[in-house]
């Protein structure tokens, strides 16, 4: 009994000792992480639309609608996309204007082949995708003439399938979301208005 | 001098990948660069020297029973110490490390040694067992990296070392190319060791 | 337990975000920490002693590279079916030299033996051919098919079966073909002994140094066609006769030198008609020479020499008649004055 | 999809897709040390399904029961790991007693499981979320533990399979165990891209 | 030791057969299809072939120099190996590619274990595994247009290409852009299928005309014939079936292995085969037997002796297993073609078959 | 006819032309025979002369010294002059009675039984076992104890081995053509010893004229019957023979008595009919001197211990030089290091080749290309059994069937590697003998 109760509580020791000092190791590094955590997501927001204050909508797709820091006007949205490329998830994030037209694009996280998939990082591929409509984010292998396509990274078709197919499905999702949402609409409304005004 | 002798081995005579064969699994997935290479080197040393500390001086409170749950505690204690600073602290290199960082606790090399060596020696050749093995975990993994990085993408450190011509051979990056590479490493030690 | 019950309930954000993970691992590790307790009780093996011991002794790096199940595999498979002890990796030597402590291998306490070849024969000029041999390039396998490639059928094939089984290096084969055994290296592990299909090979003690080159028993004038060195031993017996302690034996044509009678004289060397006798130590044996100072006259020394050379009287100095004494040591160590030196 | 069908994506993707040795590199260490011989590897193999199945449905448990409602995702590492420490140690126990037979074909596997990174590996990808951002609930999680072990029992056996051939040729002085051991499992590697890409 | 009879033990007689005439046979054996690839893509086919041949020839003998073991590239082992990779590129591939393959394969895949007989996996294949995963756009793109004809095979190319030129340009790119099994897995991509035409209906409908033209009588003459875009050995079913005749006559291949390989195809793909919406077609297990490396594969890699099977029950084991994998890679996998993949993991299985078949002695009974 | 066969096998060129029309001829008398005292499976004769004693032709000079043990005759008349090691038929050296000949060829007395058909059975095999005759085939083993089956093992059926198919030998061809009848009644002797109710007699298709001849006369018999075989080697082997004229498997490591047959080599059979007949001893057989080296390929009536050597000078010598000597047939005889051995009683044959067809190629690696595995009659993995021996792996060897093997070469045949597989089996099965040996 004697011995249950020593191996019980040693055990117990070091695992109150070492839990200690792990919540403790935590209290301080969890804020920053959440910090950079936030920082980072800004940052990605801001480098796709700067110059701009965000509000985040969750729903069915959550986004972010991008306003002018100064004229509070309306600049775009942005959003997270996501599909399975060629070794796993490819997470992508874009940026559109009001009228759904690609500002541009980040692919924040990947596992693709190095060499291949990864290189859809690279501007020389997420570049292309600036300005581009819903119509016009065809991957070229799959009949898409450029320059209304995307032309698809040598040899990583797949990956390139994942980032303009992701891209494509989610704009059509906010599209839906924005319309029925009444602020934006009556916001929309109102620049339309504007518009006439002039 | 026996801490300069533990401190030494593990650069070539143990060295803990080549000679000892563990902690494989870091080293073929984080050794596609050298930069990988060098934190995952060093995340490591840092807890197999803080694990090795700590082992040595519970030695003798730890009953032989509860051994093992007890060393695993300490080691994963150091392992997301490091994880945490690291995410807080250099969260690029923390990002590009990836699922490899908890997998530290299981590294073989860090409870091989708490078992094979801190379990039987003073703190102070422990230090010098750990910096050692540490360091030649690095040095392994950094050489590994080198010949991946250099073939499967003409950098190293991220410095362009190969021509613009050169057309990536990409395997070297990939699972296959990493063990290919590894096997020949170890069959170049086996080669160099039989002329001595 | 009831810290659990108590504390549970008061879980909420307040609650400091470090004491409720400690409560809570602790917990854990407590459970953890009984349910093993209980089990090391209730499930409690008696195992070999030696076993645990040697898990002691390796490093615990379980790698496998013994080929086992790690070293509690490993540990086990030594002390229940003979497994070598030598194949530790990472423990290297020092691991080795700990198991054979517990195993208790007590090679090391008795006198060192070393291989040695028992054949003046073997290689490209040293042989005469039966045949042309074709096939398996093994002696175990050669000496199948019509006796052996070579006209002696007792002698050295040639094939290296001896070189190939040590796992020491020990054994080199030389531009003529001919083997040589490196006795700083041969651990007397047996495993050339086993492999010699003519059982040429023989361990004998590292401290005598004749040795007889031939294990033919053929008659004397074939035995002699035979052999490749033209060096065998043809059964004449006059080794045996010249033998001051009776330690060869010639049978079946052949003379055998019982080494545990044999004082290492090398005085059949000198006889052998045949050179079939070799003597490492010829020429460089010293003679015994009495310090009359601190002899006591015990006469132990003169009943111990073979040849008689010690003379003297009872409680008188002795002497030694140099031209009789063989330099076989024997008086040396049994004087107890250590009287004797050899010079 | 109905239950057998999914169950048998993920057996495909366990085995032969996403193989922790092969494609995800965890478990390397067993699986280049203990392939030389089959039985040992089938030993090695049985002991790691076992282990691996366990550890899935406790390391769920804790995670899910303990440390979510509390917010404690940081000690997950820690709380795993001396899971497998003590679960793994209680099994070796259990069995060294009741069944030595089956202690010493599986049993004496055990003690290096514990340092195998594949068992903690299964047990963090089980709570980590999906592409979809869902989790495995309690029953795949454990099953997902044990076609990863099968699969990984698979390639070990394979690869012994090797090895015990290789034993019977004249390799190399340089390249035998080791290199020629990591040789072989890039080739397997590369012999199972063929899965690579596959939709089922 | 020259005036001695020579001595050696039973049997005192030997077949002619020798590992050498084995090696050349095949060499030979492979030649048909060689000429049917300079036909069809000229000599650069030729080039390439001995590029990968002689590369091998001298890795093999360089590394058994630097071992210091005989140099025994005069079995021809090696070049058949460099001969068997080069046949597994495509004529429009690099000069350097079949050179960077067959060292690979002779060194990683021959020589790292001691050589000839000694790989557990058919190095050739491996050889050609490498450069996919090294090169893999070099590799899968790029396929050399045949004298006559188009790459994918399809029967009257210009008479449906007028029609999707206008209809698609997209599906006129897919047909006269790569190779038939590219195209059938193209078919099955639904997101292929669903952009070929703005309508829905009419692409399902463009998809099946392609498809069912693919598996035409016509179309299926020029798979036979070689006719089609591919890699150099599997440009015709008929060269190479005239070369497996040679050597099922000549006794050195046996004829369960390809039986059963290409059996299962046949069977598998006639009962798997029908793609989403396109209707049936009795044509298809001939397409999928002739179309890709299944020949080639399946009568001189699958065969190759070190890494198949020592036991007969084995080889039928073997082969079904490779058939088994070839459909499924094909219909569900990644890849258009799934012959090399199958036939290396087959390979790897192939100690664990040959221990679960172990023969029973003449007389001995089941325990 | 249909012919039968087994599975497995390979189809070496027969070689056959060069002896197969000479007919049997006596060989001139030796001036000196050895009579070894070990030719036959059991233990060795005892010698029951001394040197220095006369002997006559066919009389008792050991004796045999156990149950599976042999009696040995003088086979010329003359001087015991030593007994000591001479070289053995099958390459080595062992003892043997060393006989000086008078030139006279002195007979002990023989007999001429008219109703040996109706001897009891009791003395029909002492017959047998006074004569000295053990199997002809190769094996050796002593007849009159696999006459004797025990009794719980009833024999139902007797085969006549006429196969013959080892390449180059012609002596069971000729025998089976001059003395058919004497066969056939050493048959039916032999049949009613065990008290068998079928006799076979199997011969191999590439001697269709002993095949028409043998049905001929066993037309009229109901329970005699010719067997015709494929041609194919090892169509003689024991097992293989039983399984292609009854379709029974005899167990792995059991004697064909387990299923009712025993087996005899045609020449057996005609040395049983003349030892019950005349109590003839077995002093002499027919044993065929062939290949491309020998000037006048014959079938030769020689006494058992005449120098190979003479055997050869009588027929014609040699007319090139000659490469390799193989005592026995070339897929299991024996290569000698010399002429100078004696026939023995198992000599059916001395094939000589020249340099060029005795050169053998180097064993190359092992290209697991199953050849082996597809021809071993015993359906074992002789590849396997070889690499195991070689890399001390005895378990696996074992496991692979390296004590099934009846080493009967095909697997070497074939090997385009040019392993030597036999010896590797050989090598093991000694390393296996000497394993147990070390376990006891
Ligand atoms: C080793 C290897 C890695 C690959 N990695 C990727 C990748 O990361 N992304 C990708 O889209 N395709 C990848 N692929 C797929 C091929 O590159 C191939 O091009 C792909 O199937 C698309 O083919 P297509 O461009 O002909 O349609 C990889 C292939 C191999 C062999
Ligand atoms: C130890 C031993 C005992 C034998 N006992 C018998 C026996 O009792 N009855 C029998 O018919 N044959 C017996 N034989 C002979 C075998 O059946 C067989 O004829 C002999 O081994 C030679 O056959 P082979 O030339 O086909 O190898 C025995 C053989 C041996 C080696
Ligand atoms: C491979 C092989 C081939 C044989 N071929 C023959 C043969 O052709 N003729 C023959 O009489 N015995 C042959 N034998 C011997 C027979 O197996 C068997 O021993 C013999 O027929 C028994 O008869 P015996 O005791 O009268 O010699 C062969 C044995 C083996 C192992
Ligand atoms: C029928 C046959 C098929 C062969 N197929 C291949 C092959 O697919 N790949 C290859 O590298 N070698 C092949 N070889 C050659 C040889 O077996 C190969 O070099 C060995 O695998 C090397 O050990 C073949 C040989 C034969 C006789
Ligand atoms: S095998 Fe053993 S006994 Fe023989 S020489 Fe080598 S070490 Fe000495
Ligand atoms: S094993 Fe014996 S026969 Fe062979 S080489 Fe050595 S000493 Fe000579
Ligand atoms: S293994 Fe034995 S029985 Fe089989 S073929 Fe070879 S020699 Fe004949
Ligand atoms: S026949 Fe020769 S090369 Fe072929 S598998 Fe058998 S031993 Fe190997
Ligand atoms: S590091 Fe992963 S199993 Fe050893």
């Amino acid at each position: 009994m004697k011995m249950f109760l020593q191996l019980g509580l040693i055990l117990l020791a070091f695992c109150m000792v070492a839990t200690a000092l792990l919540a403790y190791v935590n209290s301080f590094t969890k804020p920053r992480i959440e910090a950079i955590k936030l920082k980072e997501a800004a940052d990605a927001r801001n480098e796709l639309i700067p110059d701009s204050e965000f509000e985040e909508i969750t729903g069915d797709l959550s986004y972010y609608i991008a306003r002018d820091k100064t004229t509070k006007e309306i600049k775009g949205y942005t959003f997270t996309a996501e599909q399975i490329g060629y070794g796993g998830p490819v997470k992508t994030m874009a940026a559109v204007d009001k009228d759904f037209k690609i500002i541009s694009i980040k692919v924040i996280q990947q596992t693709e082949t190095p060499g291949l998939g990864t290189n859809a990082t690279l501007p020389k591929f997420t570049d292309q995708f600036k300005g581009k409509t819903l119509d016009q984010l065809t991957v070229d292998k799959d009949g898409g003439v450029p320059p209304n396509a995307i032309k698809a990274l040598t040899g990583a078709t797949i990956t390139t399938r994942a980032v303009a197919n992701a891209v494509k499905a989610s704009i059509d999702k906010l599209r839906a979301s924005v319309s029925q949402s009444p602020e934006t609409a009556a916001l929309s409304d109102s620049t339309a208005a504007l518009e006439v005004a002039k | 001098m026996s801490f300069i002798k533990e401190l030494t081995k593990g650069i070539i005579k143990e060295n803990p990948i080549f000679v000892i064969v563990l902690g494989m699994c870091p080293t073929l997935a984080t050794s596609t660069s050298v930069e990988n290479a060098l934190g995952m080197g060093m995340a490591a040393t840092f807890v197999l020297v803080c694990s090795n500390i700590f082992i040595s001086l519970i030695k003798n409170i730890t009953p032989d029973k509860i051994r093992i749950p007890v060393y695993v505690v300490v080691i994963a204690s150091f392992v997301t110490i490091v994880d945490l600073s690291m995410a807080a602290f250099i969260p690029d290199l923390h990002k590009s490390l990836g699922l490899f960082i908890p997998l530290i606790v299981v590294n073989c090399i860090i409870l091989g040694r708490a078992e094979a060596f801190a379990n039987k020696n003073n703190v102070l050749n422990s230090i010098a067992d750990g910096i050692g093995m540490g360091l030649g975990f690095t040095l392994a993994l950094s050489v590994v990296a080198t010949i991946r990085e250099i073939l499967g993408n003409g950098t190293w450190l991220n410095i362009k070392v190969l021509p613009e011509t050169y057309d990536p051979m990409l395997i070297t990056l990939l699972a296959p190319g990493a063990f290919i590479t590894l096997g020949f490493l170890m069959a170049l030690m086996n080669m160099l060791k039989e002329k001595k | 337990m009831i810290a659990l019950v108590i504390f549970l309930p008061l879980a909420t954000n307040t609650m400091s975000t470090i004491v409720l993970p400690v409560i809570i691992l602790g917990a854990l590790g407590l459970v953890f920490g009984l349910v093993l307790a209980f089990a090391a009780k209730v499930f409690a093996v008696k195992i070999d002693e030696r076993v645990e011991q040697i898990i002691a002794a390796l490093p615990g790096a379980n790698c496998g590279a013994c080929g086992q199940a790690g070293c509690a595999g490993y540990a086990s498979s030594i002390v229940e079916s003979d497994t070598p002890i030598n194949l530790c990796a990472p423990g290297g030597a020092a691991a080795v030299e700990k198991i054979a402590k517990i195993m208790g291998k007590t090679a090391s306490a008795q006198t060192k033996k070393i291989a040695q070849y028992h054949c003046s024969s073997g290689g490209f000029n040293n042989t005469k051919w039966k045949y042309a041999y074709q096939g398996i390039e093994s002696c175990k396998s050669a000496v199948n098919i019509a006796d052996g490639p070579n006209l002696c059928s007792w002698g050295c094939v040639g094939y290296n079966d001896c070189q190939k089984a040590c796992v020491f290096d020990a054994i080199s084969v030389d531009e003529q073909g001919m083997r040589h055994i490196d006795a700083a290296k041969c651990t007397a592990c047996g495993a050339c002994v086993a492999a010699c299909p003519r059982k040429l090979i023989m361990l004998i003690p590292e401290t005598k140094h004749v040795v007889i080159n031939c294990s033919s028993k053929a008659k004397m004038p074939l035995a002699k066609q035979l052999c490749g060195t033209e060096k065998p031993c043809i059964g004449c017996g006059l080794c045996s006769r010249k033998c001051p302690v009776q330690a060869i034996t010639v049978e079946g044509n052949l003379a055998r030198i019982d080494y545990a009678k044999c004082i290492d004289c090398g005085l059949c060397a000198t006889v052998c008609p045949t050179k079939c006798i070799t003597d490492s130590k010829a020429g460089k044996r010293l003679k015994a020479e009495i310090e009359a100072e601190k002899c006591i006259g015990c006469t132990i020394c003169a009943k111990i020499c073979p040849t008689q050379a010690i003379s003297g009287e009872l409680k008188q100095a002795h002497a030694v008649n140099k031209d009789a004494c063989i330099g076989c040591e024997q008086c040396v160590g049994k004087c107890p004055k250590k009287a004797i030196n050899m010079v | 999809m109905g239950f057998l069908g999914q169950l048998f994506s993920m057996a495909i993707a366990a085995i032969l897709i996403q193989n922790f040795v092969l494609a995800r590199f965890l478990g390397l260490c067993p699986y280049l040390g203990v392939s030389k011989k089959l039985d040992s590897a089938f030993g090695m193999g049985m002991a790691v399904i076992f282990v691996m199945t366990m550890a899935s449905a406790f390391c769920y448990i804790i995670y899910q029961y303990l440390l979510v409602p509390y917010g404690l995702e940081y000690l997950q590492t820690l709380a795993f790991i001396l899971t497998i420490a003590a679960l793994v140690q209680f099994v070796e126990m259990v069995i060294q007693k009741n069944s030595p037979a089956l202690y010493k074909s599986l049993g004496v596997y055990l003690p290096l499981i514990t340092t195998n990174c594949a068992v903690l590996g299964v047990a963090i990808l089980n709570i980590t979320p999906l592409a979809d951002g869902s989790r495995y609930n309690f029953l795949w999680s454990v099953l997902n533990g044990f076609l990863s072990g099968v699969g990984f029992t698979f390639v070990l056996l394979a690869m012994a399979g090797i090895r015990e051939r290789l034993e019977l040729v004249d390799m190399p002085k340089s390249m035998r165990g080791m290199p020629s051991g990591l040789i072989l499992a890039g080739i397997m590697a590369l012999a199972f891209y063929g899965f690579m890409g596959m939709k089922i | 030791m020259k005036d001695k009879y020579i001595v050696s033990s039973a049997p005192h007689l030997h077949d002619k057969t020798t590992t050498k005439n084995v090696m050349w046979n095949v060499v030979i054996a492979l030649s048909p299809a060689l000429v049917f690839a300079v036909y069809y893509w000229g000599f650069r086919a030729l080039l390439l072939t001995l590029l990968g041949a002689v590369s091998a020839v001298v890795t093999e003998a360089l590394i058994q120099k630097l071992r210091r073991v005989p140099v025994t590239v005069s079995d021809g082992s090696a070049f058949l190996t460099g001969m068997l990779l080069s046949y597994n590129i495509n004529a429009g591939a690099p000069w350097w590619m079949p050179i960077m393959g067959s060292v690979f394969a002779i060194a990683v895949g021959k020589q790292v274990f001691g050589g000839l007989g000694n790989n557990p996996v058919n190095p050739a294949l491996l050889g050609r595994a490498f450069l996919l995963a090294s090169w893999p756009s070099l590799m899968t793109s790029g396929w050399l247009k045949p004298k006559s004809g188009a790459l994918s095979g399809i029967a009257d190319p210009d008479a449906i290409a007028m029609n999707l030129k206008a209809l698609s340009p997209k599906a006129f790119d897919l047909v006269t852009g790569a190779t038939p099994l590219k195209v059938v897995q193209t078919l099955r991509d639904s997101s292929f299928v669903a952009s070929i035409n703005a309508d829905a209906g009419e692409g399902i409908d463009l998809a099946n005309r392609i498809f069912t033209n693919i598996t035409e009588m016509d179309a299926l003459k020029n798979l036979f014939w070689g006719n089609i875009g591919g890699c150099i050995g599997e440009v015709s079913a008929f060269a190479l079936l005239l070369g497996a005749a040679y050597l099922l006559y000549k006794n050195i291949i046996e004829w369960r292995i390809p039986l059963f390989y290409i059996g299962t195809v046949f069977v598998l793909s006639f009962i798997f085969g029908p793609i989403k919406g396109a209707g049936f077609s009795p044509m298809l297990p001939f397409f999928h037997i002739f179309a890709g490396g299944l020949m080639l594969g399946a009568f001189f890699m699958a065969t190759d002796y070190t890494t198949s099977p020592l036991t007969k029950n084995g080889r039928i084991i073997f082969a079904i297993g490779c058939g088994l994998l070839t459909v499924v890679i094909r219909f569900v996998g990644g890849y258009p073609e799934g012959v090399s993949y199958s036939i290396l993991f087959m390979n790897v299985m192939t100690p664990l078959i040959d221990k679960l078949t172990m023969p029973k002695a003449f007389g001995r009974v089941k325990k | 006819m249909r012919l039968q066969t087994f599975p497995g096998g390979v189809h070496p060129h027969d070689e056959k032309h060069f002896s197969a029309s000479a007919p049997i001829t006596k060989a001139p008398l030796p001036a000196k025979v050895a009579i070894h005292l070990s030719q036959h499976i059991g233990s060795p004769s005892t010698p029951v002369v001394s040197v220095g004693d006369e002997v006559l032709t066919g009389q008792l000079i050991a004796e045999a010294s156990g149950f599976v043990s042999l009696n040995q005759h003088a086979s010329i008349s003359g001087k015991v002059t030593a007994i000591d090691r001479f070289p053995h038929p099958c390459g080595t050296s062992s003892l043997a009675i060393q006989i000086t000949g008078d030139g006279q060829d002195k007979w002990v007395e023989l007999v001429d039984e008219p109703n040996f058909m109706d001897l009891p059975v009791s003395e029909m095999k002492n017959r047998i076992a006074a004569a000295g005759i053990c199997g002809m085939g190769g094996a050796g083993f002593p007849t009159f104890v696999k006459l004797s089956p025990p009794e719980d093992k009833p024999i139902d059926t007797v085969i006549l081995n006429g196969v013959e198919c080892e390449p180059f030998l012609t002596s069971d061809y000729r025998l089976m053509k001059e003395k058919a009848k004497d066969i056939i009644t050493g048959l039916k002797l032999i049949m009613k010893i065990v008290n068998a109710r079928k006799g076979y007699i199997g011969i191999e298709a590439n001697k269709p004229d002993v095949i028409k001849e043998m049905e001929k006369l066993l037309s009229s018999e109901a329970n005699l019957d010719v067997v015709g075989l494929k041609l194919r080697y090892p169509q003689g082997a024991e097992k293989q023979l039983i399984y292609a004229a009854t379709k029974r498997k005899v167990p792995a490591g059991g004697l064909p008595m387990a299923v009712g047959v025993v087996v005899q080599n045609v020449g057996t059979a005609f040395a049983v009919y003349e030892a019950i007949r005349y109590k003839k001893p077995l002093i002499e057989r027919i044993i065929s001197i062939t290949g491309s080296p020998v000037a006048k390929p014959q079938n030769l009536l020689a006494r058992i211990g005449t120098p190979f050597a003479e055997l050869v000078e009588f027929c014609g010598g040699t007319k090139e030089r000659v490469g390799k000597i193989i005592s026995g047939g070339p897929m299991m005889g024996f290569a000698l290091p010399s002429l100078d051995a004696g026939m023995g009683k198992g000599s059916s044959g001395l094939v000589l080749m020249n340099e060029k067809q005795a050169r053998l190629n180097e064993e190359g690696n092992c290209l697991r290309c199953a050849r082996c595995v597809d021809v071993c009659p015993m359906n074992l993995l002789p590849s396997m059994i070889a690499a195991a021996v070689k890399y001390k792996n005895l378990d696996m060897a074992v496991q692979a069937g390296l004590n099934d093997c009846m080493k009967c070469g095909s697997c070497a045949y074939v090997c385009p590697a040019q392993i030597k597989l036999v010896q590797w089996i050989d090598t093991g099965k000694i390393r296996y003998a000497e394993a147990q040996r070390a376990k006891k």
